[in-house]
């Protein structure tokens, strides 16, 4: 009966999507998504729309409503979304533009209509807030782990890339060099966007498993490229060393058996309660830091982190393990809930 | 003479299949080993499984547009009962039942109340897509671990993989099934004129109902294979581009795409040449942009050989 | 016991039209009873009901006194009834054994696998009895016409028919291949099997047949023993009225020419063909089928490409190669010999299908003039008296009788110069043959230049201001009116006293 | 039962035009969809929605009117969507290097045509399959689209280049009477010159307008290319509305682009068809498919939606039919 719940849950989300119910106090957040497929996308949807529905219910004075849209990748079809949801008049609005130039004029149209604009992971000079990553920080912490736990030995490594010329992906890959830059027994021997496809993923790891008889590791800019990337190396029964970046539940766990080595604890989930948190926060009159940086330590497992600082892993990074991480991955509420703001 | 445009086409392709081999292989000699070829023989397993299935809804005069989605969808269906059951065999059957299910449905609409087998199919793949999102709660990622999945993806058999083996099995049997049973000569028949096979007492519907059927089974074991080999399964994968590269192989292995005219031996062949150039391009670390515009070229450059080698074959029967 | 079939009380209805009422028919194992009527009389229906193909609404069908069902062509072979179809209904992309096997193929015992062996050796035995050299394993594609209307044939002997419906078989076949086939069918008479031959060719009928059928209208309007009637009593039954017979009008040849061709050669097609067409003049080619003069006509229209010598029209050279569309911008027309293939536009309106040649002349400020386009579309209509319900009627539900109008009034504005005609009455019924006969004479008596391709003799003799007989891509002879020989024209034809 | 023989039965008396039929299906379910929308949202046909829904299909339009001509033709383009990326590419390259919007607008233009003309040269010409031709154009044009932009996003500023497909009048785009005229032009196109009469004499048998000297050939090439030059435009336009040039746009545009145009009841098999049911096509899907995203519907829902109404539509409209005949 999944199938018949899941359409009338849809139905219901398009029909009442934003229902004009009158409340006292009301707050609506919309959140205008690039994708809606990617592990990364489904986790933090849905820890959106859980943390919605926990705002609503925890607190009586306010009622909190809010919806995701995904623009499915196209820029012009984010560009409509926009427009369409400045004219319903929502209180905040979380967008994680494809491309920030093209929004200028929007931020504008919404600010006059009196909503507050969050632009997500790409800053924005003239949105109310920015919800930013740190991702060539974090990509550091990567490239130091790996640094760190290849033993001084000849180490090869493949880095999977994201979209050619997006942002983000762009970055973590510039933070992953400049970490393994700090050690020079790790060479990269290959690198190749996979445009964050997960089947796409999974050629190139199949072609560089055969090309490279001898490559140590794979990194990765999202733990999506991590699944078919361990199924292959398993398969193939080849003992591969993953750095993940993303905080992907399935990677994590995948830590204490050894063959993720690192990962970055962004978690899609964390990020889809922050949101709701930060629209809160900022509807109860609070006001965060024009650009809010989002919480994201390197995920070790114990041992792990041990022989990294023995090998000179620097103290100051900020390390969760892995009993720790998947506890805040999977409840978002730990850190982000209605708790957190009471 | 037994046929001799049906022998020139098949050669035509594999002449083309193995220069490609001898280019790639003096740019990057890693391209002949046997790895690659092992990695080759999996990779084009489920767009194998596609262009098989294919290749008789199109001799037969119609198309599947659905197939692609649809062995997403399978994926997942399997993906589904496996995180429910924990096993795979229910998962299995269901998913033959499910595609079974499609492809009577799919062969109905177009047999009994004559809708265009493009509009039908377009519409299943609109329909597939939206189900695979919709059957899985919250559209997660479903992982395959356990014996099954390994054994497939992974185990050999005499140094090839068993799923490779089973797709050369399947064309093994569709080529008897083709060349040694009625129900080939029927699909033949149907693809030339319907109205002709029907006057000959051919059952046209039945074999038409057929040849879905058999497409959407195709697609299945294809979502079966593409499972086995990710180890696991999300919506969104792109099942249009299996699709799309599966009809490329049989188009290129001289299939006509009107219908009524093509070998499997071709099709297998344009299958090779679609798993090796897309082997190759990654394998060569061709700059990533570079891929597509080297694949439209290629399918391009291969039809305009067709074109030449035919006018010439016109050229000689004067 | 000898074999009989009769269908009682037949009745069936398309829509608000009745196809067939009340029809009686009944023939006997042995005997040819041949079935004839104009198209559209309601022939072609009544064998499709026996086929399985329609259904009937009303009425009976008994084989040896014992009532039958047959619900799908499949039903008519079990039940020894096998057709052959006026368009060859083969399978391009199979072997000879392979479509005379279709739908009934041998199997290896006790397997689903075809024993094609086992079909080739069945196949050949068969052909080898009528001494017919033909490969089982080739594929039909391959096959001429006259081939492929054998492996017709031998596909419903190997049906193990007693009954076999053969519809219009000749139409497609050289005289050669005719006499084969009337040799063909005195054997299977002497072997017991019963034929219904839909012809209409009278001299065919009263060659070979031992019965006479006559429907009109969807009834039966005569039934007689051959031998009891004639063929002049069988047209009249036909039509229902005394045929108009077309006259040829009288007429002096003075105008220019306007079409020469000068040693046109194409090597196994045609070779050194030299002719010339007036202003006004009728010349007809006629010869065997594979004479070589249909692809004569094609080149000099511009279809093909591949021929030497000179074609000279309006005092232009015409290159070859240069496709029709110059020949035509120039007033030359052609009407080819298959409607279905390349004569008309199934999906759209009389008005699109005759408009189409002549949109250019209709243009007003660059856009096409409505009205214009409708008022010549009328006037064809009319000058050919085609039927259709409006010019907006989609062109694929009228007749073969009314396409084949169509076909012609497309050609027929002022600026036509030279009309080109591919057996201009193949398989339409006389009285749109008459009709077709006068636009033709209309034409010549306008100053139109007229090239006609028939295999027709007495259309040759009819139509002809001057004849030119062909045989195997040479002209023989060249006749003018009145000097007409038949007799001579038929030798030329055959090859009599040449050399090869 | 089809049959095309001689003696096929007469047709009955028509009650309706098979396509007039459709377009009143077509209205129909525009209406319904209108009003089930504005009942869930107040919000929805507000004027400035109104501006946004249009202007969302106004690609659609354009792409679909293109594929109109080529489906008349019995072919089909699967380029389409590549080349809208394609075509953008070069006209806001051409943009940049030269600075000038009058180059820029006319180098999208050509690069559209010149891939129209390459689909068009194999297909018309050398006479091979239009989906196996435009199926290597796909990924060619998509490919090409990525080098020139090495597969970077580039923005644009050039207002003029940009006034197209983002200026609006009040709440009306600029982009809506645009599509309007070029409908309107179009039309006359397909009904009033030879052109548009070639190209369903091509459409309905080749053979036949050959024999009658009118070239399909070359209408067959042409066709392709204005469908070209169709996507070029709509590149200019979708530059204009992202005030960038983006190399995934138009991703799978050709999938909506036939949908639209089924939907509009022309046929797939060539000469029967009208551009008006096009634009109705468009418009149910464009009001249902951009209504369901544009409130954010879960994308799946939408893909089986999409594919419910495609299979609905024929089928009430093959079954409306049957029961007429009978």
């Amino acid at each position: 009966m999944k199938l018949k719940t899941g359409l009338m849950a849809a139905t219901a989300l398009a029909m009442f999507g934003a229902p004009v119910l009158a409340a006292d106090d009301t707050l609506d957040i919309v959140f205008i998504n690039d994708g809606h497929v990617a592990p990364y996308h489904v986790a933090w949807l849905s820890g959106f729309e859980d943390a919605i529905k926990a705002y609503d219910e925890a607190f009586d004075d306010v009622k909190v409503t809010g919806r995701w849209l995904s623009a499915e990748g196209s820029l012009e079809k984010m560009i409509q979304q926009t427009e369409v949801t400045i004219n319903e008049g929502p209180d905040v609005m979380f967008v994680n533009a494809i491309n920030v130039d093209a929004f200028e004029p929007l931020v504008a149209k919404a600010q006059e209509a009196g909503i507050t604009w969050i632009a997500v992971h790409s800053p924005m000079d003239s949105a109310d807030y920015s919800f930013t990553l740190g991702d060539v920080v974090n990509g550091t912490n990567q490239g130091l782990a790996m640094c760190a736990l290849s033993g001084g030995e000849p180490y090869k490594v493949a880095i999977m890339l994201g979209q050619a010329g997006n942002p983000s992906g762009e970055a973590r890959h510039e933070g992953i060099l400049k970490g393994i830059a700090a050690c020079d027994n790790v060479e990269v021997v290959a690198e190749q966007p996979a445009d964050w496809d997960t089947v796409k993923a999974q050629s190139i790891a199949e072609n560089w498993l055969t090309q490279y008889p001898d490559l140590n590791a794979i990194s990765g800019v999202t733990d999506g490229y991590m699944y078919p990337s361990i199924a292959i190396a398993m398969n193939g029964g080849r003992e591969l060393d993953f750095y993940g970046y993303d905080g992907d539940i399935p990677i994590l766990q995948q830590m204490t058996d050894g063959s993720v080595k690192a990962d970055i604890l962004l978690s899609g989930t964390r990020e889809g309660w922050n949101f709701v948190q930060m629209a809160y926060r900022i509807h109860k009159g609070e006001t965060p830091d024009k650009v809010y940086d989002f919480f994201t330590p390197l995920v070790l497992t114990e041992e792990n982190h041990k022989v990294a600082l023995a090998n000179g892993f620097p103290e100051d990074v900020q390390v969760y393990y892995v009993d720790q991480a998947l506890d805040v991955a999977a409840k978002g509420y730990l850190e982000f809930g209605p708790d957190s703001v009471k | 003479m037994p046929d001799l445009s049906r022998l020139m086409r098949e050669k035509n392709i594999i002449f083309v299949t193995l220069a490609l081999c001898l280019v790639f292989y003096m740019i990057s000699p890693r391209f002949l080993s046997l790895d690659n070829m092992s990695a080759i023989s999996r990779q084009i397993v489920p767009i194998g499984l596609i262009a098989l299935g294919q290749f008789f809804v199109v001799l037969s005069g119609n198309i599947d547009l659905s197939m692609g989605m649809g062995s997403v969808l399978f994926a997942i269906v399997l993906g589904v009962f496996f995180g429910m059951t924990g096993g795979v065999a229910l998962g299995i059957v269901a998913v033959i039942v499910c595609s079974l299910a499609l492809g009577f449905f799919n062969g109905m609409l177009v047999a009994k109340l004559k809708l265009p087998a493009f509009i039908v199919t377009l519409s299943m793949l609109f329909c597939a897509q939206g189900l695979s999102g919709l059957i899985i709660p919250r559209g997660q990622q479903i992982f395959l671990m356990g014996g099954f999945f390994r054994f497939v993806g992974a185990e050999k058999f005499m140094g090839l993989y068993w799923s490779f083996l089973f797709l050369v099995a399947l064309f093994a049997l569709a080529w008897v099934v083709y060349n040694h049973t009625r129900w080939g000569a029927a699909v033949i028949a149907v693809g030339n004129s319907e109205e002709n096979a029907r006057l000959a007492g051919v059952n046209v519907d039945r074999v038409k109902i057929g040849v879905f059927m058999f497409s959407a089974l195709c697609s299945g074991f294809a979502g079966i294979m593409l499972s086995t080999r990710m180890g696991f399964v999300q919506p969104g994968l792109d099942g249009n581009g299996l699709l799309l590269d599966g009809i490329a192989a049989i188009i290129i292995g001289g299939t006509l795409i009107l219908g009524g005219r093509g070998t499997i031996g071709g099709a297998f062949w344009g299958l090779l040449f679609i798993g090796i150039i897309n082997n190759a391009l990654n394998l060569l670390n061709v700059e990533d942009v570079w891929h597509q515009v080297f694949k439209g070229a290629v399918i391009l450059a291969a039809l305009g050989a067709n074109w030449i080698l035919w006018q010439s074959r016109q050229v000689e029967a004067h | 016991m000898t074999e009989r079939l009769d269908m009682l009380g037949i009745g069936k209805s398309f829509f608000a039209t009745r196809a067939l009422d009340d029809v009686n028919f009944s023939c006997t194992a042995g005997e040819v009873h041949a079935l004839v009527g104009l198209n559209g009389a309601g022939k072609s229906t009544l064998m499709k009901i026996l086929g399985g193909v329609y259904q009937r609404d009303e009425g009976e069908i008994r084989i040896n006194n014992t009532p039958v069902e047959i619900a799908a062509p499949a039903d008519a072979g079990r039940h020894g009834i096998a057709m052959i179809h006026q368009e060859l209904s083969l399978i391009g992309e199979l072997t000879v054994a392979g479509n005379i096997f279709l739908g009934k193929e041998i199997r290896h015992k006790g397997t689903p696998f075809m024993n094609k062996a086992e079909m080739a050796r069945q196949v050949r035995a068969q052909l080898d009895r009528f001494g017919l050299a033909l490969d089982p394993h080739r594929p039909v594609r391959e096959l001429n016409s006259g081939e492929k209307q054998i492996v017709e044939i031998i596909r419903a002997l190997m049906s193990d028919a007693w009954l076999i419906v053969m519809d219009e078989p000749t139409s497609a076949l050289s005289e050669e291949d005719k006499e084969m086939l009337f040799d063909f069918i005195r054997r299977m008479k002497a072997e017991g099997i019963a034929i219904i031959y839909i012809s209409h060719h009278m001299p065919e009928i009263f060659g070979i047949a031992e019965d006479v059928t006559v429907m009109r209208d969807g009834v039966i309007v005569l039934s007689e023993r051959i031998a009891e009637t004639s063929e002049d009593h069988v047209i009249k039954s036909m039509t229902g009225a005394e045929l108009d017979q077309f006259v040829k009008p009288h007429k002096q040849i003075t105008g220019k020419v306007v079409l020469s061709v000068d040693g046109l050669s194409s090597p196994g097609n045609y070779d050194g063909v030299t002719l010339g067409v007036h202003e006004g003049e009728i010349v007809v080619l006629t010869g065997l089928r594979g004479c070589g003069a249909p692809e004569l006509a094609k080149a000099i229209f511009g279809l093909d490409a591949g021929y030497g010598g000179e074609v000279r029209y309006l005092d232009k050279t015409l290159k070859p190669g240069r496709g029709p569309a110059v020949a035509v911008r120039e007033g030359m027309g052609l009407v080819t010999e298959n409607r279905d293939k390349n004569g008309i536009l199934p999906p759209l309106s009389v008005r699109d299908n005759i408009a189409l040649p002549f949109l250019e002349k209709t243009l007003k400020g660059g856009l096409i003039d409505g009205a214009r386009v409708d008022s010549i579309v009328a006037k064809a209509i009319r000058d050919t008296s085609t039927k259709t319900s409006s010019p907006d009627q989609e062109i694929r539900f009228l007749s073969g009788g009314n396409k084949q109008k169509i076909c012609f009034s497309r050609w027929l504005d002022e600026d036509l110069k030279l009309l080109i005609l591919l057996e201009p009455t193949r398989g339409i019924d006389v009285h749109a043959k008459a009709d077709i006969y006068r636009i033709i004479e209309d034409l010549a008596g306008r100053g139109v230049g007229i090239l006609i391709l028939s295999y027709e003799i007495d259309e040759v003799l009819m139509l002809g201001d001057r004849v030119l007989t062909m045989y195997q891509g040479a002209t023989i002879h060249e006749y003018a009116y009145p000097h007409f020989d038949k007799d001579r024209m038929l030798a030329d034809m055959a090859g009599a006293g040449h050399t090869t | 039962m089809t049959t095309t023989t001689a003696a096929a039965p007469p047709r009955p008396r028509k009650a309706m035009d098979s396509l007039t039929q459709r377009y009143l299906v077509l209205i129909g379910l525009i209406v319904i969809a209108s009003v089930g929308f504005s009942i869930a949202n107040d919000n929805f046909y507000s004027l400035a929605n109104l501006g946004i829904l249009l202007r969302s299909i106004a690609v659609l339009f354009l792409v679909s009117m293109g594929m109109t001509f080529i489906m008349l033709t019995g072919g089909i383009d699967l380029s389409v969507g590549s080349n809208v990326a394609f075509s953008g590419g070069v006209g806001v390259i051409t943009l940049t290097t030269t600075g000038s919007a009058p180059l820029g607008f006319a180098a999208a233009i050509l690069a559209g045509m010149a891939i129209g003309a390459v689909n068009g040269v194999f297909i018309g010409r050398l006479r091979l399959s239009a989906f196996m031709v435009s199926l290597a154009t796909f990924a060619l044009a998509r490919g090409l689209a990525l080098v020139i932009y090495d597969a970077n996003s580039i923005n644009v500023s050039n207002t003029t280049f940009l006034w197209l497909g983002g200026q609006s009048w009040g709440s009306i785009p600029v982009v809506i009477p645009f599509v309007a005229l070029v409908f309107v032009a179009l039309s006359l196109v397909l009904y009033r010159s030879t052109f548009g009469r070639d190209v369903y004499a091509a459409g309905s048998n080749i053979n036949t307008a050959f024999v009658l000297g009118r070239r399909p050939e070359r209408t067959l090439v042409w066709v392709y290319v204005l469908s070209g030059a169709l996507a070029g435009l709509s590149a200019i336009i979708t530059v204009g509305r992202v005030s960038s040039g983006q190399p995934w746009t138009g991703l799978y545009l050709e999938f909506d682009a036939i949908t639209a145009v089924i939907l509009g009841g022309t046929s797939l098999f060539g000469g029967r068809g009208r551009l008006l049911g096009t634009i109705l096509g468009v418009l149910l899907y464009g009001i249902i498919i951009n209504g369901l995203v544009l409130t954010g519907t879960n994308p799946y829902l939408q893909s089986l939606i999409k594919g419910l109404i495609l299979l609905g539509v024929v089928l009430l409209d093959t079954l409306v039919q049957r029961r007429q005949a009978q």
